[in-house]
């Protein structure tokens, strides 16, 4: 059976290359990098070349990238970190409504635990920020503001540049959860102009375990994982060599494939897109139709559950995500879509396909001629649909 | 996740469709929550002599649906008021926890169908 | 040159059978954990096995581990989750004066931040901690006591079961740092009685960048990653699924040969400390003699100092560790010699040996003829050293 | 982390030893905080004529020790005086910074024998 996967937004495959860059550091370059005897050092020297790297990718300077296990620890250390080094500033955070669990459950927990209060940020149906609105909302108080750079589940791009020179002009510390874009956009924080940045490795084609967490330098960052000497003093805890390694390795290939992965990508969603709505009625693409991921297309479809969808797909060999509640363990359906304003019947329809290098116009074509057929089936079953009613 | 048994009845599920001229139906679900299911039947001397689903939902709504027709479908309305959630998971050899309450659904989807059939045929 | 690698408490190399075990799941089964199609629900179960042989290596069930990235995460997580989870019970935290650093600052935090009062339990000569002393310290409104099982620089185990009664009794919870115990001697949270347990990858042969954290089901935990759905709620981000994968091989591993292991690495311990106490005059054999790590020798070797020490054995192919004040960053004694009353320039010569099951005899008798040449060089450039007064 | 040239004076310190009949005897350092050196100088015509020194401490402190014997020996008391922790650290290539102060402690040592030497030879 044609196996095509375009979940890449949830994982994606170790790259080889980077695997093989990874390989000889767990058993023959296994030193612990904190060690004085040349077999540490030649390691410490080896997770500085990779810090390098990483930073050589988004424009920052080695010295401000911290490297931590996931995209959710790195969201977790800039909101728990900054909140925690400025408490004497204020007790106030904004983030926007379609954060990751990550960031909105980092500020949830000052707001449940610890008196602060969080004020979340409302976006429009194309899921963005409204930058006047952020304007109004930051005060005296407000210790920080995190907004996603891409929306992982409706591919929308936050205008980040502009909302985080509202917060630097009112000296607040801004963050953005960049997990979603590095790997798959160009990023540079410089001309984002963030205090911090969150990334993760899957994205770029390094494994699972690995992210990092960008801080401008003297940026205060309470640690989240306290202990030893490693990583400055902002992250203790052995570290993780080969991951460090593979993450480093796959910055040097993004940072040197990325214009073509961008066009590759973006070429085979526009004909996704446009195959799928040409193909399909009552249909909606969600999020931004230009301010979005190159490789990312959602919709929801009318009179049918995404569970349901992505299960039939699945049988056809097809890989996708969806925001339905029924998929969600949860029972809820996926916040980002409540808050673009996808009424909730519809929102139960969500689908989502993520692309990513090794997928080709082929895949697209497939996907093409079964996702028709078997979203018609289950309109077939449905109540809600009109040729049943 | 899913059993064998519920990923043949959601692929291929058993009396789908309407019946124009149903002596009960039943309406259960709402599309907010992301499941509903509407049974029709046709009675026959206090049997359930014929019947039919339309389902929006997730894959064990489906499956539910389809393993509650097959399960009612000749049985007299007494005995098929008698199959409950636990009957209907138990024949699609189990759903996973979060997955019960759609099981719930289609017993309560066929009850309401005998109801709307006894009813109707009470006045 | 010959190598002799005995500093096996700062890093281990991947064991062969870990690695081969992991390596599919760069690649080919990459998908993600969370995910309710085939390949997500496929990896979703390779994980619930990991988690179920973690457990059984520590006589746990599987519902009661959580997967970190380090034993330092597991410590903070422990320390924190527990501390806040259960804020209203109190604000007083015990730890022994020798905990790792990831105990010590994590219960710093909440002296610093939070308003807690920490008391740090002293030890005596051998390292170990006074139940008694621990009992009239215990009180009313104490969260939770942290006292590790073995301690990493002077080998020292200390009697867990008795203290975790304790506080058992008294309705306190207790956790303990067994990252230097698990994969060395036989651990099992039943007969150590703790409500927590922390443990980590590489003493099992498992890569770095992989922990765990036990806790006894019911035990109130606030994560520390908050995040989505991940480990039961308890962690949130993507699963390092490689790096579980390699922990649970390891555990499997490490059950059935624990017994093997550890008289081999005993009886080489021996056979080194004997040894070194029979040629070297002027030295100190530091922690207990007998209640140690089986593969766990440290001394303190009069008149020179640790770091020199450690780079001419590493000249001479030998790895070993020092808790000297010039081989730390910080250029501070290490605090567990100062806390079992080591005096300051007899600290400054302590250098640490520690085994695992690659070790041989060959490589003991290696140690025991270049150690004593070194010493005899070191001591006559020193000072302090009598034939030079 | 150390340069070869500090490596190379670590392994092979040059001048380590006494002198019976020091002219001038400088020590600095504590045992406590992990370093102590003791210089020893023969002087002849204003000249460091030999040098000798014992060093407990670290790597950075037994190179930085041999290193100041070698720059020393020979030079007038005046150019031995102006040795300085970083004309030290120069020497070996560089050294840490957070080994910066073995290089003082070098260059204080050998300063206090001089002062030592003239001490004795002012009265
Ligand atoms: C006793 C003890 N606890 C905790 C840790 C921290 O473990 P990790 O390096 O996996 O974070 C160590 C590391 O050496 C240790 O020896
Ligand atoms: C936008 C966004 N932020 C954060 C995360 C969390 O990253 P990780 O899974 O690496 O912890 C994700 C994961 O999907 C994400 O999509």
């Amino acid at each position: 059976m044609q196996i095509v996967y375009m979940d890449h937004a949830a994982s994606t495959p170790v790259r080889r290359e980077v695997l093989e860059e990874m390989l000889p550091f767990f058993q023959e370059r296994f030193g612990n990098p904190s060690a004085i005897y040349d077999i540490g050092i030649d390691i410490k020297g080896v997770i500085e070349d990779q810090r390098e790297k990483v930073a050589n990718l988004i424009g920052a300077e080695a010295k401000e990238i911290v490297f931590t296990s996931s995209g959710a620890e790195a969201n977790n250390l800039a909101v728990k970190g900054a909140v925690l080094a400025n408490r004497k500033k204020g007790n106030h955070i904004i983030v926007s409504t379609i954060e990751h669990h990550s960031v909105l459950n980092a500020a949830r927990f000052f707001e449940r635990m610890m008196d602060y209060e969080v004020t979340f940020l409302p976006v429009n149906n194309y899921g963005l920020v409204d930058p006047q609105r952020l304007a109004e909302l930051v005060r005296e108080e407000t210790v920080l503001v995190s907004i996603m750079h891409g929306n992982n589940e409706i591919g929308t791009i936050e205008p980040i540049s502009g909302l985080a020179a509202i917060c630097r002009d009112k000296g607040v510390l801004f963050h953005t959860d960049a997990v979603a874009t590095v790997g798959n956009i160009p990023v540079n924080v410089k001309d984002l102009n963030v205090d911090m940045l969150s990334l993760t490795g899957p994205p770029l084609g390094a494994p699972k375990g690995i992210g990092a967490l960008y801080f401008r330098s003297n940026t205060r960052l309470m640690p989240l994982i306290h202990g030893g000497i490693q990583e400055m003093g902002r992250r203790g805890g052995t570290e993780n060599v080969p991951g460090i390694v593979g993450l480093g390795k796959a910055a040097e290939l993004t940072l040197n494939e990325l214009p073509e992965k961008t066009k590759h990508v973006k070429n085979l969603k526009d004909r996704l897109v446009s195959g799928i709505m040409d193909r399909i009625e009552e249909i909606t693409y969600t999020g931004h139709p230009e301010n979005r991921l190159p490789g990312h297309a959602s919709f929801c479809i009318a009179a049918i559950e995404g569970e349901a969808l992505l299960l039939m797909l699945n049988q056809a060999g097809i890989y996708a995500n969806t925001g339905s509640a029924c998929a969600s363990k949860a029972l809820k359906i996926s916040p980002v879509l409540v808050a673009i304003g996808v009424p909730a019947e519809i929102a139960q329809g969500s689908i989502v396909f993520t692309l990513d290098r090794d997928n080709t116009a082929p895949e697209v074509d497939y996907i093409l001629e079964k996702l028709p057929a078997v979203v018609e089936r289950l309109r077939s079953f449905s109540p809600l649909w009109k040729k049943n009613i | 996740m899913y059993s064998e048994k519920v990923m043949d009845h959601f692929m291929n599920p058993r009396n789908v469709g309407t019946l124009e001229d149903a002596d009960g139906i039943g309406e259960v679900g709402n599309p907010v929550c992301g499941d509903m299911m509407t049974f029709y039947i046709k009675v026959r001397d206090d049997k359930i002599d014929d019947i039919k689903f339309n389902t929006f939902g997730c894959a064990a709504a489906i499956a539910v649906s389809s393993m509650v027709s097959e399960m009612a479908k000749g049985k007299t309305l007494k005995d098929a008021r008698a199959i409950t959630k636990d009957s209907v998971a138990a024949a699609l050899e189990g759903l996973p926890k979060q997955k019960m309450h759609c099981s719930n659904l289609g017993a309560e989807a066929l009850t309401k169908a005998i109801e709307n059939y006894e009813k109707k045929n009470s006045a």
